[in-house]
């Protein structure tokens, strides 16, 4: 019974979190919701006793991506004053699809019939570090070469364009 | 007898020789070269021929004579090139070649100075070759490549002038008016081709002859008027008759070779070729088309007041004579006329050409007048001429028009329905011989109405009047000769009495036997009235026998009663000015009205006819051409491509590059998977 | 069968030209083209002595005994296919290989000043010339297939590169259009292949094909034939062009470059003709000789006359006008072939040549004045006559001959074609005979656009703009003595020219038909 | 004792929502937001096996990947997308709809 009221204390203010930024215009109050979802996931992760995760989620989202966001809508919030809305065809045919596609996998999950396997004992961060370096060494090499990629891209990309004057001094040249 | 063809056919290809040479040689030979050169293969030519007729006429002859070479094969037809000559025949060549000659030697003089001096005889060259091939055809495919090729010439010919836009129109309209007959004529000789499997006249003879018809009358009279129409482009017969009068467009020889003696007449020369295979119903067609023409244009000559117009409509209307001649069963009576007629014809417009040279191009008759003064030659070869056309007793018109009206009397004699096919020619011979006396008197009598013309006008050189000299002879002399006695093609009675001259040298060729006669005889056809009337007409010949007196007194009455009222015109109006508005309150006025009908009716009509066709053809093409095919096949080609580029643009909509567009697609499948695979399990 | 190396020679000798063209030094080019062109006629030449002979040793007994010089060699025969390369020429493929060469030869003279990359132009001409050889001798149907495409891909560049002003729209209109017609015959070429049953297995080969019986399922099936035959008609068609596939052809001639409007209208023209005689006729006899397919190709025949002559009464473009007149003479093509007579084929045939020989003159005359005056529009030309005398003589011979005047070969065409249509009983007893009627109008009409052409041209007084116009080359007049001669020489001996060397094969090809069993 | 079936439920709500997110809002930043949803209901699925079906971690050691995956392109992402502000002066996702700058 408690472990229904955390549940729904956890879940209730995510999908509140996705309607709000559905129906906000703001986009910083957008941006709080979207932290508000991931704090409540991260709760959702120790009510599951996956505790490291929670963790995770909570520090690298709220504090790193969540932030990056903010300072994305920062950057680029110089001009708000046309408010980009869909049109009124393309809302309607949204709300349909989403309300097709919603009830078409609820309906779908409703109908598989569970299979209660054991139920996993919560774990250290040690455990998850053995897993991590022993049966997913692969994609744990993959990941960090994608992060790394990630970051030189990401440096690459978002590098001001400086008009760069070309060794033999005639041709401007942009890199 | 062996070599007579061949003689004939070198006398055929030496003005091809000539053509070939002055086509690729021609400028380098030069002015007066190229016309000696034209016209010395072309005396040749007329040398052998004479010879050859010598030969035919004293020493003998087969009824005729046939060389033909395997030239190809229809389907699985062999067609045969070929020459055939008799009487008919000889005469032709004979006639063509000499009046060729003629009017060679007069262009000589005639053309003196014109730039295009070879080019002129190279055409006349190619032109005597064609006439002559035309001639000399034994079969209907042949008569259709030489009527093709003289059609042609004739084109370039009127068109020699051709920075003349005038000349250029007319030429270019003569062409096309002769196609329309000549796709007719095709249609004839599918139609022969298709029912008996030969093209030889020969050989369509004796098939018609032995049923290749039976059955199928209608179909056969249908042939005979289609062949015929070929003749009613090339002879200007009514209503293809509009662009003989524009073919005065082209130098004056050419009017007189071309469009006067030869071509003209290969309609009725055709006609007379075919004439066996002509059934009663298509003679009785022929008849009355020639009756409309002759009368029609001897009106609208009566009017015209260009010298060679006169002229043009004068032989307009002599060719329906002959026309009509035919189409009464006059035969021979027909083709008699047609080289009389070529005589003095050509010898007319020559004498015009001969004023309009003396006169310094002028045409106009109205300023011309006193001009017996300044050119006595050409005047009284003129006289000679006209006396002759008008039927003047003891010149050659006189025995060939009163031939004519005797078969034409003949024939309504026994039909009296179809009287007006001999009121109509004699009514015409007295006009004839008034307009042509008007013209004659307009020109060289009266009083110089244009000072100035008058006082430039010269005789023209020896070059010109010889010829003139030569045809006037001709004039009087060709037609005097005796029909032989017998019936024609009655063998039984060959050794009666001969006949002689000219008319019995044609008399010769008269086909023995004939459609109109066999249907009256063997009854084949319904014997319906104008089956078995015209029948009889076939023997107008034998029947114009007992109707020579009776025509020749109606001729010559019409012919008087002409001459004295263009004498009396001319006394009345004679040192008057203002002739014309005088004529028309005096007793012409009648005439004058119908005249001015008949060439109202002529320009606006049948002009406008032609025209309107043309206009019409030329819009149907403009809208086939260019809106239909622009806009209609090509708009649906088009209008295919432009709905795959529709579609293409429609399929693009969905193409908008935005990510958020793909995604909403992207959502939407995935909805509808999901949908799906809940509704099946 | 034994094989002769000749005919392989002429058709692959010009694409051995082309590789020469792509390696000669720059200059050379041009002499190099017009050596391998001069080549392939001179060996062509050599083919005479085949056809010569009497009827029965030359043509055989049947139509698939009258093969003269042919080569065959297995091609493909993977995948179950079996394809060969099979080559040979009877009295259909001869006359046209012998004007293929020909008429390239003259394009290639034409085509002297051509200054835009000669290498790539010539290099495609020769292979397009490689291309329309193959056609004309292919007996393979896939090897037909695939040399009837391998003509398209040159001329689309050709027009698409060396045209006039709107030569893309002009090529890809072209291509389009033909590669619809090719796509329906590869239907109709697969079907075909599937449904053989010869000696055991499937066969393209087209003399196997049109043996009877080899088709089993065809004798039986009238929807299939008659689906066939409209599949290969359509492709044919376009190529014709017929009626309404017709709109490319103006399209293209007008942009095309002179030369390859020669050869365009010369001689691409044909393979549709060819086509029909070759592969509808022997291969679905039966369909020929239904009524409704005889009356459909008459009608569209005469339309063809009517229309074209019509549309070219009304056009101002020079290069249009006779384009136009092409499609009408080709009605006379289509005409003489749908009414199953022997004069008839033998019309159509002899058309095509004459076809070849005025339309390829045609379209040099016509660029011979673009090339001086540089407009093509007849209302401001005019006078030339006397500017250009010999020119003009020249033209107006050509334009004649198309005209059907007796005694040069457009007249020949038109009388066969007129007269065995006449005698046509496939469409009962008064079809052919109104059919005829109404085409022989379409005489008329010719003669109309002609003389008014002739007369907006050449006649009329000298303009003072055209006064310093040339006279015509001596090389010009070097290509207009051989199409002027053989416009001559056709005209007046026929039979001896052209005729007697095809006869019997189309003699042969109407006895294949059921009708005329 | 709850099976994972609420998990999965708000997982798909979660899904749904970031999708409905990710089409209707034009912004380019506010994408990232539905992105990021979607990811966290991956996520949430994940972890919710690996309790009550696998029993065994990797389910979370697979959440962890897409933890890291989901900051590596928050940061491309954003870093395009200013790139693209930039050159286009605004962040309407729309604007981009040309495979060219």
């Amino acid at each position: 019974m408690l472990e229904k009221a955390i549940f729904l204390l956890f879940a209730v203010p995510t999908v509140v979190a996705g309607v709000a930024i559905l129906l906000s215009k703001n986009i910083v109050r957008m941006a709080f919701w979207l932290i508000a979802m991931l704090i409540a996931v991260g709760g959702l992760y120790f009510l599951m006793g996956a505790y490291f995760l929670g963790v995770i989620q909570i520090m690298v989202y709220v504090g790193g991506v969540a932030v990056l966001l903010v300072f994305g809508v920062m950057l680029t919030s110089r001009q708000l004053a046309p408010k980009l809305r869909p049109g009124p065809m393309e809302t309607v045919w949204l709300a349909a699809v989403s309300m097709a596609l919603l009830l078409g996998l609820v309906l779908s999950v409703a109908q598989v019939r569970w299979v209660q396997g054991p139920i996993a004992s919560p774990n250290s961060p040690a455990e998850i570090g053995h897993s991590v370096m022993g049966d997913f060494l692969g994609p744990f090499e993959l990941a960090s070469v994608l992060l790394l990629v990630a970051m030189l891209g990401a440096a690459y990309l978002a590098r001001p364009k400086v008009p760069v004057q070309s060794p033999e001094g005639s041709k401007e040249t942009t890199i | 007898m062996d070599m007579m063809p061949y003689a004939f056919i070198t006398a055929w290809l030496l003005p091809l020789a000539g053509f070939v040479l002055l086509v690729f040689r021609g400028r380098k030979i030069g002015e007066p070269r190229s016309g000696y050169l034209a016209a010395g293969l072309m005396i040749t030519a007329a040398a052998i021929s004479l010879v050859g007729a010598t030969r035919w006429v004293f020493f003998g002859h087969p009824a005729s004579v046939e060389v033909s070479t395997a030239w190809l094969r229809l389907g699985t037809q062999a067609i045969h090139f070929g020459v055939r000559i008799d009487s008919l025949t000889i005469v032709m060549f004979t006639m063509v070649t000499v009046v060729a000659s003629c009017i060679f030697i007069y262009s000589i003089g005639y053309m003196h100075g014109d730039p295009r001096f070879p080019r002129f005889f190279t055409y006349l060259s190619l032109f005597a070759f064609s006439m002559l091939g035309l001639v000399l055809s034994d079969s209907l495919l042949g008569l259709f490549i030489f009527w093709e090729l003289v059609g042609l010439c004739s084109y370039f010919l009127i068109g020699f002038w051709y920075e003349k836009p005038a000349a250029a129109n007319a030429a270019k309209k003569a062409f096309i008016v002769n196609r329309v007959g000549d796709c007719l004529f095709l249609v004839g000789i599918a139609i022969m081709l298709g029912a008996t499997g030969a093209v030889t006249l020969t050989g369509v003879f004796s098939e018609v002859r032995q049923g290749a018809f039976a059955g199928h009358e209608t179909l056969l009279t249908l042939a005979g008027i289609c062949l015929f129409f070929g003749a009613v482009g090339k002879s200007a017969q009514f209503p293809l008759h509009v662009w003989l009068p524009d073919a005065m467009e082209g130098p004056t020889p050419v009017s007189a070779l071309i469009h006067a003696a030869t071509m003209v007449a290969a309609g009725v020369y055709l006609v007379g070729r075919v004439f066996p295979i002509l059934t009663p119903t298509a003679l009785l067609f022929i008849a009355y088309i020639g009756g409309i023409t002759l009368i029609g244009s001897a009106l609208i000559a009566v009017v015209m007041t260009d010298i060679k117009r006169v002229l043009a409509y004068s032989t307009i209307s002599q060719l329906g004579y002959m026309i009509l001649a035919l189409g009464v069963g006059g035969w021979v009576a027909g083709l008699f006329h047609l080289i009389t007629h070529a005589c003095f014809k050509a010898l007319l417009f020559l004498g015009s050409g001969s004023v309009i040279h003396g006169c310094h191009g002028e045409q106009d008759i109205r300023k011309m007048g006193r001009l017996h003064d300044k050119m006595p030659i050409t005047s009284w070869t003129f006289l000679v001429a006209t006396a002759a056309i008008a039927g003047v007793p003891f010149f050659s018109g006189f025995y060939s028009k009163d031939a004519i009206l005797a078969s034409a009397l003949g024939f309504s004699w026994t039909h009296r329905t179809h009287g007006l096919l001999f009121i109509l020619p004699a009514l015409a011979a007295g006009l004839t011989a008034f307009y042509m006396l008007r013209l004659y008197l307009l020109t060289f009598r009266t009083t110089a109405r244009d000072e100035h013309v008058y006082a430039h006008a010269h005789e023209s050189p020896r070059l010109m009047w010889v010829p003139l000299a030569v045809l006037a002879v001709l004039s009087i002399g060709i037609g005097w000769g005796r029909m032989p006695e017998h019936q024609a093609g009655d063998e039984a009675h060959a050794a009666g009495s001969r006949g002689w001259g000219l008319v019995s040298l044609i008399a010769e060729a008269q086909p023995a036997w004939t459609v109109s006669g066999d249907a009256g005889t063997h009854g084949s056809e319904a014997a319906s009235h104008v089956a078995s009337a015209a029948s009889e007409a076939s023997h107008a010949a034998d029947a114009a026998h007992g109707f020579h007196l009776p025509a020749t007194i109606v001729a010559t009455c019409a012919m008087l009663l002409g001459v004295f009222m263009a004498w009396l015109v001319y006394k009345l109006l004679l040192n008057k000015f203002y002739f014309d508005e005088l004529y028309r309150v005096t007793f012409v006025a009648g005439v004058l009205k119908l005249a001015a009908f008949g060439q109202w009716f002529d320009r606006v009509i049948l002009d406008g006819l032609a025209d309107g066709s043309a206009r019409w053809v030329a819009r149907t093409a403009f809208f086939s051409g260019l809106t239909l095919d622009n806009r209609g096949v090509d708009g649906l080609v088009n209008g295919v491509a432009r709905t795959a580029l529709a579609g293409g643009n429609l399929a693009r909509l969905g193409q908008t590059g935005r990510v958020r567009n793909y995604l909403l697609a992207l959502a939407t499948g995935g909805a509808l998977v999901v949908i799906l695979l809940v509704w099946m399990s | 069968m034994e094989n002769h190396w000749l005919l392989t020679g002429i058709i692959f000798l010009p694409l051995l030209g082309m590789g020469a063209v792509l390696v000669v030094p720059r200059t050379w080019i041009r002499w190099t083209a017009l050596g391998f062109a001069l080549v392939t006629f001179l060996l062509s030449l050599a083919l005479v002595p085949q056809f010569r002979g009497a009827p029965a040793d030359v043509f055989g007994p049947a139509y698939q005994d009258g093969f003269k010089l042919v080569d065959r060699l297995p091609w493909i025969h993977s995948a179950g296919f079996a394809i060969d390369y099979f080559v040979g020429v009877d009295g259909l493929g001869f006359p046209l290989v012998l004007l293929t060469t020909l008429i390239c030869l003259l394009a290639c003279i034409a085509s002297w000043n051509i200054e835009k990359s000669p290498r790539g132009y010539f290099g495609l001409f020769l292979l397009l010339e490689t291309g329309m050889l193959g056609v004309f001798s292919a007996l393979d149907f896939f090897l037909f297939y695939v040399f009837w495409e391998l003509t398209l891909l040159p001329m689309y560049f050709l027009i698409g590169i060396w045209g006039g002003p709107r030569r893309e729209y002009a090529a890809i209109k072209f291509f389009l259009y033909t590669l619809l017609g090719s796509v329906l015959m590869l239907i109709a070429m697969l079907w075909f292949y599937f449904a053989s049953n010869h000696e055991g297995s499937h066969t393209f080969n087209l003399i196997a094909l049109s043996t009877p019986g080899v088709l089993p399922a065809f004798a039986t099936h009238k929807t299939m034939w008659i689906v066939c035959f409209v599949l290969l008609y359509i492709g044919f068609a376009v190529k014709i062009p017929v009626f309404p596939f017709h709109t490319w052809l103006p399209d293209a001639h007008v942009e095309a470059p002179t030369p390859i409007s020669m050869i365009l209208a010369g001689l691409l023209l044909k393979m549709g003709g060819y086509g029909l005689l070759r592969i509808s006729y022997p291969i679905l006899p039966n369909a020929a000789a239904v009524g409704a397919v005889a009356w459909t190709l008459g009608i569209l025949g005469v339309i063809n006359i009517i229309y074209g002559a019509l549309c070219a009464l009304a056009q101002t473009d020079f290069k249009k006008l006779v384009a136009y007149s092409s499609i009408s003479h080709m009605g006379f093509v289509l005409l003489g072939i749908a009414l199953l007579t022997p004069a008839g084929f033998q019309g159509a045939m002899f058309q095509m040549i004459a076809h070849g020989i005025t339309s390829a003159a045609m379209f040099f005359l016509v660029g011979v004045i673009y090339d001086r005056v540089h407009h093509r529009d007849i209302v401001r030309l005019g006078g030339l006559a006397g500017q250009m005398p010999v020119y003009t003589g020249l033209a107006i011979l050509g334009f004649f001959a198309a005209m059907g005047l007796p005694g040069l070969c457009g007249f020949i065409g038109e009388i066969y074609v007129l007269l065995g249509s006449w005698q046509a009983t496939v469409l009962g007893p008064v079809g052919a005979k109104v059919l005829t009627v109404i085409a022989a109008t379409g005489v008329i009409l010719t003669a109309g656009y002609i003389l008014w052409s002739i007369q907006r041209v050449f006649l009329g007084a000298p303009k003072p703009e055209y006064a310093g116009v040339p006279e015509i080359s001596r090389r010009e007049i070097g290509i207009m003595v051989p199409l002027g001669t053989l416009a001559v020489a056709l005209g007046v001996l026929p039979w001896q020219t052209v005729l007697v060397f095809v006869h019997g094969t189309l003699d042969n090809i109407l006895r294949l038909m059921i009708y005329n069993r | 004792m709850m099976g994972p079936m609420p998990y999965v439920i708000l997982s798909v709500l979660l899904l749904v929502l970031g999708l409905a997110i990710v089409i209707s809002k034009r912004n380019a930043i506010v994408m990232l937001i539905g992105v990021e949803f979607i990811l966290n209901a991956a996520a949430l699925n994940l972890v919710a096996f690996s309790r009550h079906g696998a029993g065994d971690l990797s389910g979370q050691t697979a959440a962890l990947f897409v933890i890291v995956i989901a900051s590596a392109e928050a940061v491309v992402a954003l870093a395009i997308f200013l790139n693209f502000y930039h050159r286009i002066a605004t962040v309407d996702i729309d604007r981009g709809d040309q495979l060219r700058g």
